[in-house]
């Protein structure tokens, strides 16, 4: 296996100028995902009656389609129904300018946001039952509980699992290329194509990922032990 | 200052409540007995709309309400007029010391947080745990964390604090600091209901002594009549062991 | 800690492919193991699915012009038998370059960089004509130069490929050029490029004549609907060649010797009658 | 863009899912020898040995940042280019499911690895030294009483890997492995994927209720395994007093 270093070296530095896409995407697609998959934890576990099942059949729904399908269905078909739409109602504006880019944040957030929701309700799991009851007593409203004692908590438990859904998201990106939208990946594959060297395009995108992840993952952990100071104490010993 | 009228509650088809009442007037220290399965625990929850029961009335203040067809609001109402202490102390453990008083204060009672801290700060001088106030929960032993949970309820000012048990999760020599605490609100008046399984502190603090079994009211009334010569023959056998120590049988 | 870690892990990996590197340079040679009658086995790879390239027919078996022509050409070179195997784009040139494969036809074209990465024989195989597809209210568009004029958005292309090619040859040319060009890998978007420009979304689309006339011309096409809506003009061809591993310097002789008889003998025009449905070389003339 | 032809639906489904034993096969294979690497790594990180150890968890960052097209090539094509010689070429003679199974398993070693050690620390320590003390051997007190708690933990995770690796067929069909979903594009391509809509419905029709199958499966193993809890959740219904 005979591995093209010199072209490794010429274009690392190219395929690494996308690197500020495939961050944006993972950013805006986790942030969007953060928050759907809060809510659908909070709506499975209060079984809030319409919602809870509602939320269950699309937990199983996008748990159990390829990702390619799901991104088919926002990329290709979601654009036609709204363009048929539109027409209908008579409106002028074109579907077709929208930049491909948020088609990329929804289909990654799909995905995400489910795994976000299971690891949410795992970290419910974990906090103590009294936890909450402490709070009404003393007069706080549910909401007020949530937001002072139980969330800290929950996402505290839930944050190494919420590390390894930001690391797959990294790796998932890479999919946006099909919704033509140009990240690391994507450019390996265009600099590769030219010159047909597609696995050394392919080994740089796994260098980019080695030290982006290895930061992110050291960036978790501070965050992670900043956030479960409440666990260790800060005083030496007790 | 506390009227409950007729609590009955039933878990599918136990039923561990069967109807009952009993009422606490201001300053009152009373002191819930009996065997554990005997629903006093339940009694407690139903009254903090922990637990919904199934049917029953109660009084607190010019407040009222029907412990079964209740509103939110209404319940957590009560919960402003009152406070709970719990068995495994039940601290907010992302909150130090001094921010689980507080935020009670704040989140619960709508008060600034500068006059918060100051009435917290407060609450654990009378606790005598001023130097935990930034410690968190994880950093405490069982009785400092209980100490400071019965701080938190005081902070609150409530018509009546409801104590769960709140020495059987410790070590036996952690209990003395927590009954001393008690003692302590006692002697100034401050109105409670304790579920415990410490004679003696009854017998010596409380104002009234309900003895409680299979989800009724057996006998009540006061410590002197109850621990020396009670009617009843079941409460009679409970205290067995416990009136020996007056060497005077009936 | 975490740093030494990511430091370490670089080092690992570079000195991993470096092993890799090491003893596949050697093997290269050897790799065309002797078959049966004494002739060496050849790996010829195309993607599962180019049709009309290289693609499997109902009753299962592989065909396609650039597959018969490599029949063709076996048959001329006793001294080689050529398998086929099947490997989409990416994956038939990592397996060129570790060996695992000889030849790779894949619609490829020809430029210096892969001429250094690979062999490339002097002799084309075929071209893949292609053609500018716009709307019929624009049917006076039929050059690149008219497009870039207009500012018109081309359809996204597939990297690497044929059509993207072209494209990417008149940007080079014309930096001037007023449109620019959008990528996708995803498989749909070849033939959805046509609904696309139907649509609206983009104003004008690379695509290869045969396809056209097969999807929307033809009375039974799959796309026939967009018949009316679309209008197709063709333009001049790309050559195309079979891409072979560096270092087999003789197979790629014999092979181009093989291609310039097909060619002069007519077969080549005979095959592109038969995939393409008409005389690719004809227009390349 | 056109609509849905069930007749095109049927022909997808009825074409792919006798492909669905190729799927299966990998997907097991690949889940058991990557939690026998898995636990083996386990072991490596927790030996006295320092490189051992540093190797180990090394090898878990790698493939954690590996992207799976990546290693598939790496194993593919850099294996047979590795050995060489006669090796090699018998090598390459194998089928791409023989590569697919190894690449899927390094994946899933690194993976379970991390399962099978949270799920190790997750265990109450006094569970070890109670076996022990009752006069059980090391390996009894393991296969006895911690396996079977660390197996109830790691359940849940044991579904969605098996759910991860099913949906990472699609990488399979870029070295010409035909599993259910490499079939369907297969057949979705030779008709320039004009019927992609009806190929993806096809798809979902054969995804969704396996997954809903491995989901509900493994939704009673954990409660076949953990009997006490299902009966502590009953009496908890039942009316349990403090």
């Amino acid at each position: 296996m005979n591995i093209d270093y010199s072209f490794i070296v010429s274009a690392l530095p190219k395929i690494a100028a996308f690197l500020p896409v495939t961050l944006k995407l993972t950013v805006v697609a986790f942030a969007v995902a953060f928050a759907a998959g809060l809510l659908m934890a909070l709506a499975i576990n209060r079984r809030i009656k319409v919602l809870s099942p509602l939320c269950r059949i699309y937990m199983s729904l996008i748990r159990g389609t390829p990702m390619l399908l799901q991104i088919y269905v926002i990329y290709n078909l979601a654009p036609y129904a709204a363009a048929a739409f539109i027409e209908k109602a008579g409106l002028d504006i074109n579907v077709y300018d929208i930049d491909p880019v948020w088609y990329a944040y929804i289909a990654l957030s799909l995905t995400a946001s489910v795994s976000v929701a299971e690891a949410v309700r795992a970290g419910m799991q974990s906090v103590h039952q009294g936890q909450r009851e402490a709070g009404l007593s003393m007069g706080m409203s549910e909401s007020a509980v949530f937001i002072h004692i139980l969330f800290p908590q929950v996402i505290c438990a839930a944050m190494p699992v919420i590390g390894n859904i930001v690391v797959d998201l990294i790796k998932a990106t890479s999919l946006a290329f099909m919704m033509s939208v140009t990240e690391i990946t994507g450019e390996a594959k265009i600099l590769g194509g030219d010159v047909l060297r597609y696995f050394e395009a392919y080994l740089c995108v796994f260098v980019i990922y080695i030290v982006v992840i290895a930061v992110v993952e050291k960036m978790m952990h501070l965050l992670e032990n900043r956030m479960s100071v409440y666990r260790r104490g800060v005083h030496s010993s007790t | 200052m506390l009227k409950v009228q007729n609590v009955k509650k039933s878990f599918g088809t136990n039923e561990v409540l069967k109807g009952v009442s009993f009422e606490v007037d201001k300053g009152d220290v009373v002191a819930v007995l009996g065997a554990s399965g005997s629903g006093k625990t339940t009694l407690l929850r139903c009254l903090e709309f922990f637990e919904r029961a199934d049917s029953g009335h109660m009084e607190l203040g010019d407040l009222s309400v029907d412990l079964h067809v209740h509103s939110k609001k209404t319940a957590r109402q009560i919960r402003q007029k009152t406070a709970f202490v719990f068995q495994n102390y039940n601290l907010f453990e992302n909150k130090t010391a001094l921010e689980n008083i507080s935020l009670g204060l704040t989140a619960g009672h709508g008060l600034s947080k500068k006059e918060a801290e100051k009435i917290a700060a407060a609450a654990l001088e009378r606790v005598g745990l001023s130097d935990r106030a930034d410690y968190y929960p994880c950093e405490l032993s069982g009785g400092q964390q209980q100490r400071i949970g019965i701080a938190r309820a005081v902070a609150v000012n409530p018509d009546v604090i409801f104590f769960d048990e709140p020495t059987s999760a410790l070590d036996p020599e952690l209990v003395g600091e927590v009954l001393d605490t008690i003692k302590a609100l006692a002697k100034e008046g401050t109105t409670m209901v304790i579920i415990t399984h410490e004679m003696a502190f009854a017998r010596d603090v409380s104002t009234k002594v309900i003895y409680m079994d299979g989800g009724v009211i057996v006998e009540q009334g006061p410590p002197d009549v109850i621990f020396t010569k009670p009617r009843e023959e079941r409460t009679r056998k409970f205290l067995a062991r416990f009136i020996q120590d007056f060497d005077y049988v009936i | 800690m975490k740093w030494n870690k990511v430091i370490s892990t670089v080092l690992i990996v570079s000195s991993l492919t470096g092993i890799l590197a090491g003893c596949g340079t050697d093997a290269q040679q050897s790799a065309s193991s002797q078959a049966d009658d004494g002739a060496a086995v050849i790996q010829v790879v195309a993607p599962p699915n180019n049709y009309p390239l290289a693609y499997t027919d109902d009753e299962g078996n592989r065909t396609g012009y650039e597959i018969e022509v490599m029949r063709k050409v076996d048959e001329l070179l006793p001294e080689y038998t050529f398998v086929f195997n099947e490997a989409e784009q990416d994956a038939a040139f990592t397996g060129l370059s570790t060996g695992k494969y000889q030849i790779a036809i894949t619609n490829s074209f020809y430029t210096e960089e892969r001429a250094e990465n690979y062999n490339i024989p002097e002799n084309p195989m075929g071209a893949s004509p292609c053609g500018l597809v716009v709307t019929k209210d624009r049917a006076d568009v039929t050059t690149l130069d008219q497009a870039s004029e207009l500012k018109m958005s081309p359809a996204p292309v597939m990297p690497g490929d044929g059509l993207a090619y072209q494209l990417e040859q008149y940007i080079a040319e014309h930096p001037d050029a007023g449109f620019e060009l959008t990528y996708s890998s995803d498989p749909n978007v070849f033939v959805d490029c046509l609904s696309l420009v139907a649509e609206g979304r983009y104003d004008f689309a690379f695509f290869p004549g045969n396809y056209y006339d097969a999807l929307v011309v033809a009375e039974d096409g799959d796309l026939h609907m967009l018949n009316d809506t679309l209008s197709y003009k063709r333009t001049i061809p790309v050559d195309t060649y079979p891409i072979i591993a560096k270092g087999e310097d003789d197979l790629t002789e014999k092979v181009s010797g093989a291609l310039k008889t097909l060619k002069d003998d007519g077969t080549l025009e005979e095959l592109s009658v038969e995939f393409y449905g008409f005389n690719v070389f004809e227009v390349l003339e | 863009m056109r609509t849905v032809e069930v007749e095109k639906v049927k022909y997808f489904f009825i074409e792919s899912l006798p492909y669905l034993r190729v799927t299966l096969l990998y997907v097991t294979v690949s889940l058991v020898i990557g939690f026998m690497i898995g636990a083996g790594i386990v072991c490596l990180r927790k030996s006295r040995i320092k490189i051992l150890a540093a190797i180990a968890s090394l090898y878990v960052t790698v493939l954690r940042c590996t992207p799976s097209i990546v290693l598939l090539f790496l194993v593919y094509y850099g294996l047979p280019a590795m050995l060489g010689g006669r090796v090699g070429d018998a090598l390459n003679r194998m089928s791409p499911v023989f590569f697919v199974c190894i690449t899927f398993s390094l994946f899933i070693g690194a993976s379970s690895s991390e399962v099978i050690r949270s799920a190790y620390e997750s265990l109450r320590a006094g569970q070890r030294e109670a076996g022990l003390s009752v006069g059980m051997t090391e390996l009894q007190t393991f296969w006895f009483i911690l396996l079977p708690q660390m197996v109830k933990r790691a359940i849940p995770n044991i579904g969605n890997m098996i759910i991860f690796l099913m949906k990472e067929g699609a990488l399979a069909y870029t070295i010409g492995l035909r599993d259910v979903l490499g079939q369907a594009y297969y057949l979705s391509a030779r008709s320039i994927n004009v019927y992609a809509v009806d190929m993806y419905l096809a798809l979902t029709l054969i995804y969704w209720p396996v997954s809903l199958a491995i989901e509900k499966l493994f939704h009673i193993l954990e409660k076949k395994m953990d009997p006490a809890k299902a009966r502590r959740s009953l009496r908890k219904l039942s009316g349990g007093v403090a």
